[in-house]
């Protein structure tokens, strides 16, 4: 089996190649089975690799050939396969199944139809390096290559200008990010003289004077720009500018993951330095509670469906923080299930509305698009913790690691999840109940969506339901496979933390409020948009304040602008006008100038005179005689 | 000896020539006589020479390089005379002849061994130029140039003469050796007015060689003067000016460098700012030039600033670099000037377009003036910085390379007007004589810079 | 001893007198008398062929050379137009302070001793003439060609540039 | 087989194109610049790859003076040759959509320029370095000055002049070194060997420095660069940017540091921290330019302030990375200037503010457009990426905080290309781009040469540091010891 | 004539030397201060034979009769001087009617 994990990413990256030199000469239908097979070809493998790993417990390492050599340092082009990133490969290479095919029926009508598949090979082929590389370096690739086809999807319409700018903005932010993440490898990098996982996490825990804890932060920045977290949230929402595929590709499913994949990876790192343990913890909090309050008040559909995801990238990073990695995992993997659904619901309710997707405009669709309805109701299941859908057992454990460590935190925590709860369902009553609000014309068009779509839909609400298992807690009478599974991964960590377990009574409790909540929210939010048939203002009138406050996303952008494009601008100029050109310029000018007129001044000397002349001469003469009477 | 022999008589014949009007023989008698005085010129190299005539003259190495540079250049500015002087007068038998007493003064300006011979020499020499600077004698320019050089000419003789005496008044004698014996016998108490008398010498000398504040002549001289003339001014004479310059103070004064070494420092620093500063804003080509032959006076002081074993050689090799390039400049002018009747930048306008040729080997020359690598110019600029450092005379150095920076400016303007700047123009005529001595120097300029062995070392 | 003085007072007087003459015909006479008492010097130091040389060749042969130009070109009256006051002055103090700084950077530690007339026939015709004949010959020789240049050039120069002319 | 051929080959085919007529220069021209690859090439596959020079030739010229014409390959020089002779053909062949006036001279100049280049990357004697930096110089300023832009005349002759003032400078310090050298010779290992005491090595080093930071060019001597890349023709700036400024940091390598390392101790705070601001500044102002070749030329100052950073940091991985990230920025540079030209060439005018959309209507265009911008923004797997690495990396060894601060060239780097990619390519086409036609095939044959040599650097850069690895540890290691021995 | 030259015997060199500077000075003087052609010529001739002067004085002190004959030399420089300076400023006034120097100032600048 090693022998072919090569094939793994090369696979994508071969269909990558095929659609894209063939983008305009062949066929749709070959395009969309090229992308979706190799990728299905390359889960294939993965799964072999997975059940191989299963068996044998041991990771798989295999080098492909020296990248970079530059003296007694060495990074090599490797790829390294343990259960942790068998199972991303899992997600990634299924998941992206899936949504390839979801593709060949959303996007059947867009010109860039080989583009676009191109670009999904291409983004799965930087994911699968993500999660293969065998060093942090290799991981880096991934991680900016993935950045990279964000940016291009994102402006897959780059017509709009507003779409390319929200492809500049989630590339710039994640840049920003990558800066930290690059530093990060670094000073990893000086400290160990090596950036390969086996040479690193091995002798992490015994090594001294290792900065620890600059370390991880420096990581953690990396981590915050690609999983959208505070303070580099902003572009995820509005990443959404990008088909829908892709925003349940890339900005759920997958791509946002890498973050808690990079650091459940350095598990050991992060374990070593507390303060980064707190500092992850706040901000995943922190994130996830911001977010699910702008979601509360957003009107697009996939604007939702971005703030949301947001918070539960932040439910992850509160769980890394907490020390609970298997349970950020769970939670990415469960989330990538019904967040996929989600996006993909969404894309096709949007689908049926003819590329509507303000929810003020929708309404009533649940008896129109039946299995596009059901499977959506699934994922907001599982998304707000109801039991036994997926998302319930991943959140659980993150919120129940969080009540061991900090009752503040746990109730914080458990209210977004509440809030989560809320905003979910009002999306799902205000699209799927009521009476349709859009125009006739839309009306007449709804439609289900062809079976390319809906197949991946069915599957992955299957998953949703059923993604949970995997992680049932021996409280409830299961054994946490996949704890059992990824234990080797967080062997060095885990020793390392204390392992406090509550008590099996206090165990259920929390479960009972948090589900308690879930369910109060959506019976709320049911009264509020199905029974009150409340509809959000329209964009021109007054809110509330503190829903304005909401739906303006808490002015973030707008004071990133005013705090730093706007003064970086002005800086720019003033470099430009002030510094550059009358300054540095402005004096090497001088130079010229001075000297010219310096010229203009000396030549006057020429007078033209010859008494002039030889009375210069004297002065010569005299100065060179009074000299020569101090030196004799 | 012969040589000066020859350069003496050939002016009788030219002048019998003259007066039998054989005008057209004039050219080729000067140039076969010139040339018999080259060779026999060359005949004398290495010849392990004695002072000759009671200690008078010294035909050495050092004289006979300078001497066949001289030639040379004299042939080249000759050559491009062919037609020039029937345009100013008729008596053109006189013109060849006064030139040719004054490289005669230069042969015995670049072989004296008697400060009597060096001061002959020189005025052989200047009495002559007072006349060449006048010979356009209804233009009020050529006058104005003609009364001031002879005037300042004049002038400083008397302090070049006083130097002299005062220098006999100490040393007793006007021998080089017997002075160097003088030097070195009383190293440390020689008498004041010995001093004194240096200092005298120098500016005689340093008005010869046009430095500052010794200069002021130069560029009035140069622009009045007939173009040709001036030629002859700014390379001969200019050459033979430090040959004789350097004769003297390597010779004589080389032990007592440190007290008038501090002199001619300001002298150079001062030469090269006002020379190249000034030159900057002219309009006018030939002023330019003149200007730029008092910034090359800075940069040849170098050699004397920072006398040392190697000084020779190196004055040789900038004079020869700075000559031949000038006359290119110089010839490329008056063709010029011929047709436009402007010495302005201006006139060179769009000639790359008209006339390839002509531009390409002015660009040559003025790569080489400003001293570009791969020219004669460099090389020459190359030796005198070698030169100064091994003399630790880092200053003076960075200082010349500031004043290279400026100078590159005003050569460029002319690279500028001729290829940069559009203008319809005729073609101007280049006769073959131009042809050939504006090539065979633009080569020469080439050559030298890029294999300087073929001269470098020779003294 | 005395007559030295004296002399050397008239020379300063009458040099004095050159530059300070109006006319320029007067400042050629005051010239003349100049010269006059160099030559005096020169008989004071047994230069005997020097002083008759100096009255020969400068008071006999150089100054009425001046004397005939300044005629032919009818100078011989007050026309100089006068230099500022200010020029004046600067030239004044310029030659006055060359000449301070000059005496002084000779005399401060210039020699004392009393000029001895060693050799009284020192210049006499006779001596001088081996001298010049023998170790000068050859600059004697070449200064030939600094007169013959400058003959030559004083008649191009000076002759009217009429085409007919050789 | 000597580097000699090497040097004199384009001179000769500079004469030769001379003889041909206008419309057939290019063709040879362009068959010599390809032939010279091939002797590259020839010479790269029989390199061994240690830290000894090859193919060296070595003969008498000036003896009075003790100058060679001493010249040879090292893996340094290697990489550099490399560089110069992929880059000229491919100049060369940017060119066949333009008719020059008088282009036979235009070709001419071209491989002249090559030849000093080429002199300047293997020379082993500071004479010849000097004559062969010059000699690089009169061409392109030619090059400029004949058929550049509108204020090429003021422009080209303060770009002469300023280049030739820092040159003048370190011609001063070859001087000085060759006499204290204790063979009085101008061999490059008889400099190495000067031993200068500290103080005379720090006057030594701001010689050097002074022509190398004008020619990069570093903060605050590259005022030159932006009004020259703008006036000059698109050949010219891809010579300018592509090939002549590496002549600046090859000299630090190979002539400034080793030559001073006691004096380079001294100022390497103040070289990084020069090249440190020049990387924020250059960036900062790139961000709101209008013009692109302006704003392509802006970020090519803060790219270079990035290798010059990495170069002062003196370690092995910043080395390499200047190594690497020379031959890396001398593609992605050509390519952006390459594309600037096809931009201003179809539509008369390089204002950012007026084009958009361009994707639309030329999409194998903005394929390789896009290319080059991540290629310039270091992707990884594009060959901008490997170098900025180990530059950065190499700043990092040295301290973090001023890592911390140039690694801020990948966000900005990403701000200024996005934004110019956006608005050229992006968006809707207005009037005047709608017109705009896509790439033609010697268009598309340079691109995608560039676009290959992009990502193929980037997939396997280990070809290109294997190359240089030896010489540059031997280089490194062999100054470092300098330092060591000051200390005691 | 024995009478005559004994007169200087006590006469120190040094006020020779003085003499002569104090007229090469006034020499110098006259340049400066004059505008006329003619008169600054003689006044460089009054400078010349100051020079004269003083080597003569040398020469005796020395015994030398070489000074002597560089003041032969000097003669004769100024004889060819005086021929080609006269002839330039008749040159001169032919074409301005006019030997003052100011007039002289086209070349400048």
């Amino acid at each position: 089996m090693d022998n072919y994990i090569w094939l793994i990413p090369v696979l994508p990256l071969a269909g990558f190649v095929i659609n894209g030199l063939g983008r305009n000469s062949l066929s749709k239908n070959i395009i969309g089975a090229i992308g979706s097979l190799l990728v299905l070809a390359a889960f294939g493998i993965s799964l072999a690799t997975f059940f191989q790993i299963r068996s044998t417990g041991a990771s798989i390492d295999v080098t492909l050939f020296n990248w970079i050599s530059v003296g007694s340092f060495n990074i090599s082009f490797s790829f390294l396969i343990d259960q942790l990133s068998s199972i991303m490969l899992l997600i990634i290479t299924g998941v992206g199944f899936l949504i390839h095919l979801y593709s060949i029926g959303y996007m059947h009508d867009d010109k860039g139809f080989g583009k676009f598949f191109a670009y999904l090979n291409l983004f799965v082929f930087f994911m699968l390096l993500l999660v293969m590389g065998s060093n942090y370096v290799i991981m880096f690739i991934g991680w900016e290559g993935v950045g990279l086809c964000s940016y291009l999807l994102i402006g897959f319409w780059y017509t709009n200008p507003s779409y390319a700018d929200a492809a500049k903005k989630a590339f710039i932010m994640n840049r920003i990010g990558d800066l930290g993440f690059l530093l990060g490898i670094f000073l990893l990098a000086s400290s160990f003289n090596s950036v390969a996982f086996a040479d690193i996490f091995p002798k992490a825990a015994s090594a001294a004077g290792v900065p620890f804890t600059l370390i991880t932060l420096l990581l953690f920045v990396g981590a915050v720009g690609k999983s959208a977290q505070l303070p580099l949230f902003t572009w995820l929402p509005d990443a959404m500018a990008g088909p829908t595929p892709v925003s349940a590709l890339i900005h759920a499913a997958t791509m946002v993951t890498a973050g808690v994949y990079m650091i459940a990876r350095s598990n050991i790192l992060f374990v070593l330095a507390p303060t980064t343990m707190h500092v992850v913890a706040i901000v995943g909090l922190a994130t996830a509670a911001f977010a699910a309050l702008i979601a509360i008040s957003q009107t697009d559909i996939k604007k939702v469906l971005a703030y949301s995801t947001v918070s539960q990238l932040g439910y992850m990073f509160l769980g890394l923080g907490m020390g609970a990695f298997t349970g950020a995992f769970f939670h990415v993997l469960t989330h990538a299930f019904f967040k996929a659904l989600l996006f993909l619901g969404a894309g096709s309710v949007i689908h049926a509305m003819g590329g509507e997707q303000d929810m003020r405009k929708m309404g009533g669709l649940k008896g129109k698009i039946k299995i596009t309805f059901w499977t959506m109701l699934i994922g907001t299941l599982a998304i707000s913790g109801i039991p036994p859908f997926a998302g319930f057992f991943s959140k659980d454990e993150i919120l129940a690691h969080t009540f061991e460590i900090s009752t503040s935190f746990y109730v914080i925590g458990v209210i977004t999840a509440g809030l989560t709860s809320f905003y979910m369902f009002r999306m799902m009553y205000l699209t799927f109940w009521g009476k349709f609000r859009g125009t006739h014309e839309q009306e007449h068009h709804v439609h289900e969506s062809p079976a390319s779509m809906t197949i991946p839909l069915i599957v992955l609400a299957i998953l949703s339901t059923i993604g949970g298992f995997i992680g049932i807690p021996e409280l409830m009478g299961g054994h946490h496979e996949l704890e059992h599974f990824l234990a080797p991964v967080f062997e060095g960590s885990n020793k390392l933390l204390l392992e406090h377990h509550p008590a099996a009574s206090t165990e259920w409790l929390l479960m009972g409020i948090s589900v308690g909540l879930a369910v109060i929210a959506l019976i709320y939010a049911y009264v509020k948009y199905v029974k009150n048939n409340h509809v959000p203002v329209a964009d021109g009138e007054e809110r509330p304040e503190l829903v304005k406050l909401s739906y303006h996303k808490f002015y973030v952008d707008e004071i990133y602008d005013t705090l730093i494009r706007k003064p970086l601008d002005a800086v720019s100029v003033f470099f430009y006008r002030v510094i550059e050109l009358s300054g540095i310029d402005g004096f090497v000018n001088g130079l010229g100038k001075g000297s010219i007129e310096t010229s203009k001044g000396l030549r006057l000397l020429q007078t033209g005179n010859v008494g002039f002349y030889i009375f210069m001469m004297v002065i010569g003469i005299i100065a060179i005689l009074v000299y020569s009477i101090f030196k004799i | 000896m012969t040589t000066l022999i020859i350069i003496s008589v050939l002016p009788i014949v030219l002048l019998y020539l003259g007066l039998y009007k054989a005008q057209k023989a004039l050219l080729p008698v000067t140039l076969i006589g010139l040339l018999a005085a080259l060779v026999t010129a060359v005949m004398q190299w290495n010849s392990n020479a004695q002072p000759i005539y009671h200690g008078m003259m010294l035909f050495n190495n050092f004289s006979v390089a300078f001497s066949v540079v001289s030639i040379i250049s004299t042939m080249l500015i000759l050559l491009l005379s062919k037609g020039y002087f029937e345009k100013i007068s008729k008596h053109v038998a006189e013109y060849y002849a006064i030139i040719l007493f004054s490289l005669a003064g230069i042969i015995v300006m670049v072989s004296y061994h008697n400060l009597t011979m060096l001061f002959i020499g020189i005025e052989i020499m200047s009495v002559s130029l007072y006349i060449l600077a006048g010979i356009r004698k209804n233009d009020f320019a050529s006058n104005e140039a003609a009364l001031k050089y002879f005037l300042m000419g004049a002038f400083s003789t008397g302090f070049l003469l006083f130097g002299i005496t005062l220098i006999y008044g100490s040393a007793g004698s006007f021998d080089l050796d017997a002075i160097r014996d003088f030097v070195v016998t009383y190293p440390r108490n020689i008498d004041p007015i010995f001093y004194i008398g240096v200092l005298l010498i120098i500016v005689g000398l340093c008005f010869k060689v046009g430095a500052a504040p010794f200069h002021f002549w130069t560029p009035d001289v140069y622009e009045g003067a007939p173009s040709l003339i001036t030629a002859f001014m700014s390379t001969v004479v200019k050459t033979a000016g430090f040959a004789a310059f350097l004769r003297l103070f390597s010779a004589c004064f080389i032990t007592i460098a440190d007290f008038w070494t501090p002199v001619l420092l300001a002298v150079t620093v001062l030469t090269l700012f006002i020379g190249n500063i000034t030159a900057l804003y002219q309009q006018n080509f030939k002023r330019m030039l003149a200007f730029s032959s008092i910034s090359h006076a800075g940069y040849l002081l170098f050699a004397i600033v920072a006398l040392g074993a190697a000084s020779a050689n190196s004055v040789f090799v900038y004079a020869t670099a700075y000559s031949i390039a000038s006359i290119i400049a110089f010839g490329a002018l008056i063709l010029v000037r011929q047709q436009t009747g402007s010495d302005n930048f201006e006139g060179f306008n769009g000639l790359a377009k008209s006339n390839p040729f002509l531009a390409f080997v002015i660009t040559i020359s003025m790569l080489s003036l400003a001293g570009i690598p791969l020219t004669a110019g460099f090389i020459g600029k190359f030796y005198m910085f070698s030169g100064a450092l091994s003399q630790y005379k880092v200053w003076l150095v960075i200082i010349a390379v500031v004043n290279a920076i400026i100078s590159i400016f005003y050569y460029f303007r002319v690279i500028i007007a001729m290829y940069f700047r559009d203008e319809e123009r005729a073609v101007v005529i280049v006769p073959a004589y131009y042809k050939f001595v504006l090539g065979f120097s633009a080569l020469a300029t080439i050559i030298i810079g890029i294999y300087p062995s073929f001269i470098s070392g020779l003294i | 001893m005395s007559t030295f003085y004296f002399i050397a007072f008239l020379s300063i007087f009458f040099s004095i007198l050159v530059i300070s003459a109006k006319n320029p015909v007067h400042s050629i006479l005051y010239l003349i008398l100049t010269f006059f008492t160099f030559t005096i010097h020169y008989i004071l130091m047994n230069a005997q062929f020097l002083a008759i040389v100096n009255f020969i060749v400068y008071m006999g042969a150089i100054l009425v050379l001046f004397l005939y130009t300044l005629m032919l070109i009818n100078l011989n009256k007050e026309s100089e137009p006068v230099k500022p006051f200010m020029v004046k002055l600067a030239a004044v103090f310029g030659a006055g302070i060359l000449m301070v700084v000059l005496v002084a950077s000779l005399k401060s530690l210039g020699t004392s001793q009393p000029v001895v007339l060693k050799n009284p026939d020192l210049g006499l015709v006779k001596n001088l003439g081996k001298v010049l004949f023998n170790e000068f010959l050859l600059p004697f020789e070449v200064s030939s060609v600094l007169l013959l240049s400058a003959m030559v050039g004083a008649v191009l120069l000076a002759t009217k540039d009429t085409k007919a002319t050789i | 087989m000597t580097v000699s051929i090497l040097l004199f080959l384009p001179i000769l085919a500079a004469l030769l194109v001379l003889l041909f007529k206008n419309e057939t220069a290019k063709h040879a021209a362009l068959f010599f610049a390809v032939a010279e690859l091939g002797i590259a090439l020839y010479f790269l596959s029989g390199f061994v790859p240690d830290a000894s020079f090859q193919y060296v030739i070595d003969l008498p010229w000036i003896q009075d003076f003790g100058i060679y014409f001493n010249a040879g390959i090292d893996g340094i020089s290697m990489v550099m040759v490399l560089l110069t002779t992929i880059l000229v053909p491919l100049i060369i062949l940017s060119t066949y959509q333009h008719t020059y006036k008088n282009a036979r001279a235009f070709y001419a100049l071209i491989l002249f320029m090559q030849a000093g280049l080429l002199t300047v990357f293997t020379a082993l004697d500071g004479f010849l370095f000097y004559v062969g930096w010059e000699a690089a110089l009169i061409p392109i300023y030619f090059i400029c000055a004949l058929w550049g832009g509108q204020n090429r005349i003021r422009v080209t002759i303060k770009f002469f002049i300023y280049t030739f003032a820092g040159s003048l400078f370190m011609l001063v310090g070859i001087i000085y070194l060759y006499l204290q050298t204790p063979g009085k010779l101008y061999d490059l290992h008889e400099f190495y060997n000067a031993g200068l005491d500290a103080a005379h090595q720090s006057w030594v080093f701001w010689a050097f420095f002074l022509a190398f930071a004008i020619k990069m060019p570093l903060f605050p001597f590259h005022t030159w660069q932006p009004d020259t890349y703008t006036e000059a023709p698109a050949a010219g700036t891809m010579l300018l940017s592509g090939i002549m400024l590496k002549m600046g940091i090859y000299g630090v390598i190979r002539w400034l540091i080793p030559n001073a390392p006691l004096g380079f101790l001294q100022w390497q705070n103040l070289a990084i921290i020069l090249s440190t601001i020049g990387i924020i500044y250059a960036s900062l102002i790139a961000f709101n330019q209008k013009d692109g070749k302006r704003l392509v030329a802006y970020s090519s100052i803060a790219h270079v302030g990035l290798i010059s950073a990495g170069i002062f940091a003196w370690s092995v991985q910043g080395v390499q990375g200047a190594m690497i990230q020379m031959l890396s920025h001398g593609i992605n540079v050509v390519g952006m200037f390459f594309i600037w030209d096809i931009i201003s060439r179809r539509l008369n005018t390089r204002e950012i503010s007026q084009l958009g959309g361009i994707a639309k209507v030329a999409p194998n265009f903005s394929i390789a457009f896009l290319i080059i911008v991540l290629g310039t923004v270091a992707l990884p797997l594009t060959n901008g990426f490997v170098g900025e690495f180990l530059l950065l990396k190499g700043v990092f060894s040295y301290n973090i905080w001023f890592a911390a601060v140039a690694g801020l060239t990948i966000i900005f780097g990403a701000v200024y290309m996005l934004r110019m990619y956006k608005n050229v390519m992006q968006g809707e086409t207005n009037q005047l781009t709608a017109i705009f036609a896509d790439i033609t095939a010697s268009e598309k044959l340079v691109l995608g040469i560039i676009c290959v040599l992009i990502i193929g650097i980037g997939v396997y850069p280990q070809a290109i540091l294997h190359i240089s690895e030896a010489s540059v540890v031997k280089l490194v290691r062999s100054v470092n010891q300098n330092f060591a021995n000051s200390k005691f | 004539m024995g009478s005559l030259t004994n007169t200087i015997q006590a006469v120190p060199l040094n006020h020779y030397i003085l003499l002569s500077t104090i007229i090469f000075s006034i020499g110098v003087m006259g340049v400066l201060l004059r505008r006329n052609a003619i008169v600054i010529f003689m006044s460089v001739e009054l400078m010349l034979n100051s020079v004269n002067l003083l080597l003569t004085a040398f020469s005796v002190y020395r015994g030398d009769a070489s000074g002597q004959v560089f003041v032969f030399f000097i003669m004769a420089l100024a004889a060819a001087e005086v021929a080609v300076g006269l002839a330039i400023i008749v040159m001169i006034y032919r074409n301005t009617n006019s030997i003052d120097i100011n007039v002289l100032n086209r070349l400048k600048w």
